[in-house]
């Protein structure tokens, strides 16, 4: 199960990774998105894995690791507030600048120079 | 009478909240009992400007029927629809039919939508025309999408008189 | 007055929130007021922490009363009271800066500036690694709110690179935590720093790993290269007095490099001790020499200052690479000095720009400044702090991160480095000085007089810096102390202990 | 001593006098400023008893002990000398200024910069402490670039301002780093105790690296060459200046620094080679170049560097005697040297000019001036009676008594009397050319001679170069024994300060550079053509072209650098993530911990396999939007199931609510963005993206692993004991998040707070942008708000609210908890506006979404400060349960009031920010025709 | 097993079976409207029966009082006629074509007049 | 004997979601792929229910509800997006 789990926030992190790399905020958006669900299931690891019935006291005598969890619901709604924040801001970007590309110009100019 | 009616204006709703609060805590002890009337006369109260003015319920014996009436519709149908779905699909006779209205109501109509689209083989696809303002033209027809249509007059008399007219007499519309 | 040390946190916290009360919503006088109220309140909390932390004991703060490494702690020692007072001192002036007629400039400053005040506060206070990251969302998110403010498209294209990097940055830290969390079994720094010692071979790289992204995270924050890309445009873009506040964000950068990596890898961390010095080393010089080469190129003048706040964040991080309790006192100071006086020239690079017309700060030749001579004795008194020239604090800062240099390699490196830059900036500032204030085109056109709030909040700036020489002595031996005091980490688990 | 404080503080005072006082009338601001030095010049003769017998006077007070920085004054024979030289001279120049400043000069300005500079120049040869010379050394590059650019108008000042303070401030922090190497390798800054360790030092390794910084900040400051080409070019300076600061002072002052580290640094062969070989060059250089000058003011200023170097090459022979002459030619190249700049000066005041080929034959217009240079110049030329004589005459000696160059050192003296024909040329020609040689050519006035006490100052100098010349012991045989004693160390060795000494070779060569210089002037023509032909662009052209190309290099390389490319950076991020995470992987013997791994079953690897299929389809399809929004929908539902899965039911409730929210906003956000995107990225780009990604993945996916296997002692235990006994909650993650962790709960919604202000903030004055149509070009439908949409929303809100506050209310104990329960009223209220729009919901609500937030973060904080009633830090919790009759037992606990913060700073933020996003978004609806 | 454990059973093979044949309907069925029958009723059935299931597992064998799941199919009753009203809808403004043998298609034209009022 | 009932009706949902996850990738119009997003919604419901029968835990109740209300919700969102460009005006 834990391998399982490895890949999957593997793969997860592997597409956010190359979402993140594009050139328009869109699919920033949703790179960031998608490492930030690598992202909170990694914290969840941390706690390693149950398949007990969770941290509630009483309901089951084998329990989860409590402490991830509570961080992975932090980090799922600041996660939350800044994706938030970013769409609005590609939004502005879009609007202001004429175009979605993270770097505020157009396509054209992006291929010639588009060098790492 | 007065009193009861500015606490509780829309009483189907109040019960409504009342039991599936109890139903949520899985539970009639006093202290849930306290709490559900409680919400069952604040939550009405607190969204009472977000509703618009619906047709209240006339005849609940009727009201109980209809569900009734409906799940039973909703279980048989399916098993048709198992035939239909698992065969081959040159026997489907799919089509679109127009059912002209006779009830206008929004909330009737919307449970009238949503009961065609529940019972298998017709999906609510249109009320027409739109209600775009307060002006519109009130609904004329609603447009389904039949999964197998085989005589288009039966349909529509069959809903008509199964929920159309059961409605119309739940609300007195 | 047990609850003092979180009081930096919980005035601007509420006063932010206050701030957004329909009464408040309508008046700008009472916004204003209440606004500055917060600060006064802030600034004697700020004094009283300092004074508190004079004394020379570490106090820890619990949060719900749970005792350490479980709940929360919040730690003030002196390096803590000394950075709270600085971004307070700056905050205030910053906010003077503002009233005339920044605030106004968009929704939400005056609860904004607070918002952000308690996340570096935060960010300074807690002892507690994943309430850190709590407190850098808290900073950052308002630093996105304060760095759009007054709109305009090169803000929002400068937010954009800037949020997207630190959101990055963000998923890091959290990656790091999790690692950490998963080897070390607590989240306090304290403890974790006890727990290091006995970890299993395997564990350790494991931890090294998660160093490495919290390097990142840090380094992110403090701009090092090559994570510095967001700063220039950030700091260039923002309107006046956000720029002078965000002077002190990259120092919460080094503030983390200075207390997570000196406590979690200390000198009792076994083989993870000094983890993350080599790479500052290097990435602090490389840091310095970009910045100075970017203050030689910038064009206008809001863009040199921003390089040279690069440039004062490499400095710090390389001299922290050094290791030893004298470069840790030789940054705090130095952080204060750069800090004010980084500010002071972003707000005056404003006002020399508001004076210029339609060539606003760029470095060409434009029509005379209105008020050239008070301006250009404040402009003189910052480029001589910033470049490290007597008599100002520069160069007591400058003399003592040299000093802090004790061995031939590191010698070579930082003072060639770190002159090479003074030299660079000095040709820069120079440069830029005879262009605004003497290259005159056009005829005197009667602009906008520098109103006389937004002369003292440079005033007030500025006179940190002979400030900091005048009572050298003092503010020194207490940054020695605080240098000291971190080195020497507390047992928290004896704090409140079960 | 604290006289001592006063000599050096009083020009500072003197400048924040004047810059009070700038209004007084020009005469009384001059006396007035001219007191403070007249007192410090009274304060400073009494000690000259002391002086002359041998003694240091000091003073010191402790400043900043921790860097060596003390304030500490030392008065020796050097710096009585050099303190005399400068205040006798400043005040000369301050009289002098007094008339040679027009009435749109601001005096006022002008004279603080002098008494600033004086100050620092008092400071420099005043300080008992490295440190805190060097502070007033650069202090003295400050004062003279504000002196220099004071006429900042002229391009030139400021050009030539700019060149003398980056070159001298370039020595000054060479010279920096010199002292700091010196101070840590002889333990102190403090002169007294420095200049006893000369053999430590001498035998350290570093002696070699501490003797260069300090030379290059030495040389600089004095002109020496190649860093000569800054002198010149501050001839823009107002003469005054020059008179003051290229005469007596500034330039003097690296000749103070070799002085003063004679006894310290010198000695060496390394000393010897490098001070001669760069003053002799100097010297010759200098002197070559002096003779072109067509500028008055250029041929003093490389005459200056000319007997700048002079005094250097006297300080790198290996003789005591030839530092007596040094600091003896200090004196004289003082005093000659400020009178002729004063000269120049009255001439440039009177004509209008200081070029030399047109101003000719001013003996007629102005006598008395022109026997005044006459006479200044020849005592700069060497000639006897005068006091450029006797020094000149040490120099040759001592020359011709040194063994630096080894075998070649009979070089020393033929070029040093090469050079002094070349002085005697020069000189010869200030005065032949000037004050005769014809009349003068297209002048704006006619000359006559300057106002009575513009004079003055030059008649005291000429005077000095006479009486010095013929009583040289009476004068200053006591000023020049100290200080050789100060130079040197130890006792001055014997010497004899007289006219005659006899017919010797030195006179000889006088004699030859008098005659020589006399032909080589007559027979110029010739070398000026042969000059001619290596006609250069000025230095300050050179200088700023070379300024100019590095500003370019300079900004290239930071384009190349910083090219505003997210791509770039956010890629060398993740590169670093790759090295830095994947380093230590690879030294990992095995990934494998030895946590016992749980076994695998069916169902988890379907959803695994879907999770992993939609994120890959999410890839793929990014370029449609909406698909590939639909499709990571598809990854958040199976995060939210494997969380259900793995025992975490509150994550799996936040996660799929908060996945809700993301989805309408990311729709919003569509409306705004292109629905479709085109390619962009070439496939080289591509597969270096690729190849990232997957090796970012294939790291974290390793670290996962690594770190799900290895079994660690942590601190949750203590929450699961203490969640109920404590916290008053059987959920033990809501009582982390409400009780333990709370103080992170309460940033965390202060964070979604900010963030709805911020969101509100850019949509407040967007400009208009947004598509009429969709992706595939169709119309939008016409029913904005379907009817049966309308109504089940109207009647899911009550039942929405009832589970919010069910799901609130259960969190302590249950999952859920009031992040949960906020977001599903927000999320009913969204289904509102979704359903019947902003128009329909705004009049309907009576509550401002940001007073809700704040209420929220009020409540949450309110409910951590009432623990300060019962002397509790903040947050701590409370909670009791109470016996109700019929009721039963209910729980009330703090974390409630906590949560309701929680709850209502969701509530808030969710629906500020997306409210007021809709808003935005309909307001730019293209108006379709049908619908109006 | 005892009887109530095999009325459990049967609910829970029947919801599946709807549930699978919900799935099977989207994946067989010729075009869009067709397949829209399929979840809408065939699904929501298969989750009608395993809520029973549910209940009946709850209050009988575990013996708590366990009503909730009604809540469950509560809420999709009332959600799925609306999903699948508003799907279609997007699937006629997106004029999605209808499979071949669909009767009636011109209603699908006709829709815009009526809209309208006309 | 219950349990293995109720663990080969969830793998018939597994496998239920599968054919979802095909029908999604398959399309071909979006109306088709978010047909079969929302059904993937309502699978998972059955399948919470059926794990809450395996694992005896009413714990999973709140989520399978949350997916019912929300879900819901989202797929009107996308639709509402496809119809008028704007969700909420
Ligand atoms: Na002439
Ligand atoms: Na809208």
């Amino acid at each position: 199960m834990e391998l399982v789990m490895a890949i999957v926030i593997g793969v997860l992190t592997s597409c956010g990774v190359l979402l993140v790399l594009r050139a328009h905020t869109f699919a920033v958006v949703l790179g960031l998105t998608m490492l930030s669900y690598a992202v909170n299931l990694f914290i969840f690891a941390s706690g390693g894995l149950t398949a007990g019935k969770g941290a509630v006291l009483g309901v089951t005598d084998i329990y989860a690791d409590p402490l991830p969890q509570a961080l992975v619901l932090t980090a799922i709604v600041i996660g939350f507030a800044m994706t938030a924040f970013l769409v609005i801001l590609a939004i502005r970007a879009r609007a202001e600048l004429g175009n979605d590309h993270v770097d505020g110009h157009s396509g054209s100019r992006q291929q010639q120079e588009s060098r790492f | 009478m007065n009193f009861i009616n500015t606490l509780l204006p829309t009483p189907a709703r109040s019960l409504l909240l009342f039991v599936v609060w109890l139903l949520l805590n899985n539970s009639v002890a006093p202290i849930h009992l306290i709490v559900a009337a409680v919400l069952a006369v604040l939550i009405p109260q607190l969204t009472a400007p977000f509703r618009d003015p619906q047709p209240p319920i006339r005849r609940w014996g009727l009201a109980l029927r209809y569900i009734g009436r409906v799940l039973l519709d909703i279980v048989l149908a399916n098993l048709q629809v198992i035939k239909l779905v698992l065969g081959p699909n040159k026997n489907l006779r799919p089509g679109f039919v127009l059912v002209p209205l006779a009830i206008t109501e929004a909330l009737p109509l919307t449970i009238l939508a949503g009961t065609v689209s529940l019972t298998p083989g017709t999906v609510s696809a249109e009320i027409l025309p739109y209600q775009l303002h307060e002006n519109s033209a009130k609904p004329k027809f609603l447009l389904l999408h039949v999964l197998d249509l085989q005589n288009e007059a039966e349909l529509i008399a069959s809903i008509k008189q199964r929920y159309e007219q059961p409605l119309k007499e739940i609300f007195q519309c | 007055m047990q609850h003092a040390v979180i009081f930096p946190i919980l005035v601007p916290l509420i006063t932010g929130a206050l701030l957004l009360l329909p009464p408040l919503q309508a008046s700008v006088n009472k916004r204003r007021a209440l606004g500055g109220l917060g600060l006064l309140l802030l600034l004697l909390s700020a004094c009283y922490g300092l004074w508190q932390s004079a004394g020379g004991v570490q106090n820890f703060y619990l949060l719900g009363n749970w005792p350490a490494p479980f709940g929360i702690v919040l730690l003030q020692d002196k390096v803590s009271a000394i950075f709270v007072l600085l971004s307070t001192v700056l905050a205030c002036c910053c906010w003077l800066y503002s009233l005339a007629g920044e605030d106004e400039r968009g929704a939400y400053f005056q609860p904004l500036l607070q918002f952000l005040l308690m996340g570096i506060h935060g960010a300074f206070l807690t002892a507690d690694l994943f309430n850190l990251f709590v407190f850098f969302e808290v900073l950052l998110i308002s630093s996105y709110g304060l760095l759009l403010h007054g709109g305009g498209k090169g803000r929002t294209k400068a937010a954009l690179h800037y949020v997207l990097l630190n959101l990055l940055g963000s998923a890091l830290f959290l990656l790091a935590l999790a690692l950490l969390y998963a080897m070390l079994g607590s989240l306090n720094m304290q403890d974790m720093a006890l727990r290091i010692s006995s970890l299993a071979p395997q564990q350790v790289l494991i931890v090294k790993a998660a160093a490495g992204l919290l390097l990142l995270v840090f380094g992110l924050k403090a701009a090092l290269l090559p994570l510095h890309f967001w700063l220039p445009a950030a700091y260039a873009n923002a309107s006046a007095s956000v720029a002078a506040m965000f002077a002190v964000m990259t120092k919460v950068g080094v503030y983390c490099v200075m207390r997570v990596f000196g406590s979690l890898f200390g000198d009792n961390a076994a083989e993870l001790a000094g983890f993350g010095r080599d790479l500052l080393w290097i990435a602090g010089l490389a840091t310095m020499l970009l910045a100075a080469v970017g203050v030689v190129a910038a064009q206008h003048l809001k863009l040199l200052v921003a390089y040279l706040v690069l440039l004062s964040a490499g400095s710090l991080l390389a001299t922290l690479a050094l290791g030893h309790t004298g470069a840790v006192a030789a940054v705090l100071y130095y952080s204060l000095h750069s800090t004010l006086v980084a500010a002071a020239l972003f707000l005056l690079a404003d006002l020399i720009a508001a004076q210029r017309g339609t060539v606003q700060d760029r470095l060409v030749a434009g029509r005379p400044l209105q008020q050239a001579w008070p301006l250009g004795v404040l402009f003189v008194i910052a480029a001589l702090a910033v470049v490290g020239m007597p008599p100002l604090s520069g160069f007591v800062a400058k003399i003592w991160l040299m000093q802090a240099a004790t061995d031939l390699h590191s010698r070579i490196a930082l003072w060639s480095v770190l002159l090479f830059c003074s030299l660079l900036v000095l040709i820069a500032l120079t440069r830029a000085g005879s262009t605004l204030f003497w290259r005159v085109k056009a005829q005197a056109v009667t602009a906008q007089r520098a109103d006389a709030v937004q002369f003292a909040a440079v005033f007030l700036l500025l006179l940190a810096s002979p400030l900091l020489v005048l009572f050298g002595e003092p503010v020194m031996q207490f940054c020695v102390e605080a240098a000291t005091q971190l080195q020497f980490l507390p047992n928290v688990r004896a704090v409140g202990g079960p | 001593m604290s006289t001592l404080l006063w000599i050096v503080v009083l020009p500072l005072l003197a400048s924040i006098f004047v810059t009070a006082a700038r209004q007084w009338q020009r005469s009384y601001l001059a006396l007035a400023v001219a007191a403070f030095p007249a007192l410090a010049l009274l304060l400073l003769l009494p000690s000259a008893a002391a002086i002359f017998s041998g003694e240091v006077l000091r003073y010191q007070v402790q400043w900043l002990p921790l860097i060596g920085l003390n304030f500490s004054l030392h008065l020796d024979g050097l710096s009585f000398l050099f303190s005399l030289l400068i205040l006798c001279i400043g005040l000369l120049v301050i009289l002098y200024a007094r008339y040679y400043l027009s009435a749109q000069d601001s005096m006022a300005r002008f004279y603080a910069f002098l008494m600033l500079f004086m100050f620092a120049m008092l400071g420099v040869v005043l300080s008992g402490n490295l440190l805190q010379m060097w502070f007033f050394w650069e202090l003295t590059s400050i004062s003279s670039f504000l002196l220099i650019s004071f006429w900042s108008q002229q391009g030139d000042a400021r050009k030539g301002a700019r060149m003398a303070l980056t070159v001298t401030a370039a020595g000054g922090l060479a010279l920096l780093a010199g002292i700091v190497l010196l101070g840590q390798i002889t333990g102190s800054y403090e002169l007294s105790v420095v200049l006893t360790q000369t053999e430590q030092l001498q035998q350290h390794a570093a002696y070699p690296v501490v003797l260069a910084l300090v030379l290059l900040g030495a040389f600089t400051k004095s002109a020496q060459f190649p860093f000569h080409f800054w002198l010149p070019n501050a001839m823009a300076a107002p003469t005054p200046v020059s008179a003051y600061l290229h005469s007596a002072t500034m330039v003097k002052a690296g000749i103070f620094l070799l002085a003063r580290l004679y006894p310290l640094l010198s000695g060496t062969e390394l000393w010897f080679l490098a001070v001669t070989l760069a003053g002799l060059t100097t010297l010759l250089v200098g002197a070559y170049f002096a003779l072109f000058q067509h500028d008055l003011k250029g041929l003093l200023a490389y005459s200056t560097i000319s007997h700048l170097g002079l005094i250097t090459l006297l300080l790198g022979l290996d003789t005591d005697l030839a530092a007596v002459a040094a600091i003896f030619h200090v004196i004289n190249h003082a005093i000659f040297k400020a009178s002729l700049f004063m000269a120049a000066g009255i001439i440039d005041h009177e004509t209008g000019s200081r070029d030399m080929r047109k101003i000719n034959g001013l003996w007629k217009y102005m006598p008395v001036t022109a026997t005044l240079a006459m006479v200044a110049s020849a005592s700069m030329a060497g000639v006897p009676l005068l006091n450029g004589f006797l020094s000149k005459e040490m120099f040759f000696t001592q020359t011709l008594h040194q063994g630096v160059l080894g075998s070649l050192s009979w070089l020393i003296p033929l070029l040093a009397t090469v050079a002094a024909i070349f002085a005697v040329a020069y000189s010869a020609r200030f005065i032949h050319d000037v004050f005769f040689n014809g009349e003068p050519i297209g002048l704006s006035k006619t000359p006559h001679e300057p106002p009575r006490y513009m004079r003055v100052p030059m008649e005291i100098l000429v005077a000095l170069c006479v009486l010095v010349g013929v009583f040289p012991q009476w004068f200053i045989g006591d000023l020049l024994s100290q200080a050789a004693v100060a130079v040197l160390g130890s006792a001055a060795p014997e010497y004899s300060l007289a006219l005659w000494h006899g017919l010797n070779i030195p006179l000889l060569m006088s004699v030859l550079a008098l005659a020589g210089g006399i032909v080589l002037y007559i027979n110029r023509k010739h070398l000026f053509v042969f000059q001619a032909g290596f006609a250069e662009q000025p230095a300050i052209y050179r200088f700023e072209n070379v300024l100019q190309r590095f500003v370019q290099r300079c900004r290239s390389l930071t384009a190349a650098i910083d090219n505003g490319r997210y791509q770039r950076f956010a890629g060398l991020m993740l590169v670093l993530v790759l090295w830095l995470c994947g380093a230590p992987l690879l030294e990992l013997a095995s990934l494998q911990g030895n946590r016992p791994a749980l076994p695998l079953d069916m169902l988890v690897l379907a959803g695994a396999a879907i999770l992993c299929i939609a994120a890959i389809a999410t890839v793929l399809t990014i370029r449609q939007r909406l698909l590939s929004l639909v499709m990571i929908s598809v990854v958040g539902l199976m995060v939210s199931l494997a969380f259900v899965r793995f025992s975490a039911p509150d994550l799996a409730l936040t996660q799929l609510s908060v996945e809700v929210v993301t989805v309408v906003l990311l729709m919003l956000a569509l409306y705004f963005l292109p629905h479709k995107s085109v390619k962009q990225s070439s496939p080289g780009h591509l597969v270096r993206d690729l190849a990232l990604a997957t090796g970012v993945g294939v790291v974290i996916g390793s670290l996962a692993f690594a770190m799900l296997t290895q079994q660690t002692d942590t601190i949750s235990d203590y929450f699961l004991q203490n969640a109920k006994t404590g916290g008053g909650g059987t959920n033990v993650v809501n009582v982390i998040l409400v009780d333990f962790r709370g103080f992170d709960t309460l940033g965390e919604i202060t964070v979604l707070g900010i963030a709805a202000l911020g969101i509100f903030k850019m949509l407040t004055g967007i400009p208009r942008f947004m598509s009429g149509a969709d992706g595939e070009g169709r119309r939008w439908a016409l029913d904005s708000h379907p009817l049966l949409l309308a109504v089940v929303s109207q009647a899911l809100l009550p039942l929405a609210l009832l589970v919010s506050v069910y799901i609130f209310f259960r969190g302590h104990n249950m999952p859920g908890g009031g992040f949960v329960a906020g977001l599903i009223t927000a999320v009913a209220m969204i289904l509102q506006y979704v359903a019947q729009g902003v128009d329909w919901v705004k009049p309907r609500l009576k509550v401002e979404y940001s007073t809700l937030i704040s209420l929220g973060i009020l409540c949450a904080t309110i409910t951590g400060l009432a623990s300060w009633l019962f002397e509790r830090p903040f947050l701590t919790s409370w909670f009791d349960y109470f016996d109700l009759p019929l009721v039963g037992t209910v729980e009330l606990a703090s974390a409630m009031a906590f949560d309701l913060g929680v709850y209502l700073t969701v509530v808030g933020s969710t629906l500020l920010i997306l409210a007021n996003l809709g808003k935005v978004t309909t307001r730019y609806r293209p108006v379709h025709k049908e619908q109006s | 097993m005892t009887w109530l454990e095999w009325i459990i059973a049967l609910l829970v093979i029947a919801g599946t079976l709807f549930v699978l044949l919900g799935s099977v309907a989207l994946i067989k069925l010729p075009d869009f409207y067709t397949r829209l029958h399929g979840p809408t009723k065939a699904t929501t059935l298969g989750l009608g029966s395993l809520v029973l299931a549910s209940m009946v597992f709850f209050n009988f064998i575990e013996q708590q009082l366990n009503l909730q799941q009604l809540l469950i199919a509560l809420f999709l009753f009332i959600s799925a006629p609306v999903t699948a009203y508003m799907l279609i809808k997007a699937g006629l403004h997106q004029k999605l074509a209808p499979t071949a043998g669909t009767q009636q298609q011109e209603l699908m034209k006709q829709r815009d007049k009526l809209a309208k009022g006309e | 004997m219950l349990n293995q009932i109720v663990l080969i009706a969830m793998i018939g949902i597994g496998i239920a979601l599968l054919l979802n996850l095909w029908a999604l990738l398959r399309g071909p119009s979006v109306p088709d792929r978010l047909l079969a997003l929302d059904t993937m919604y309502i699978n998972s419901i059955a399948l919470l229910l059926c794990y809450g029968i395996y694992a005896a835990s009413s714990l999973h109740f709140e989520a399978a509800l949350l997916i019912a209300m929300l879900g819901f919700v989202s797929t009107v969102a996308v639709c509402k997006f496809m119809l008028r460009g704007d969700i909420i005006e």
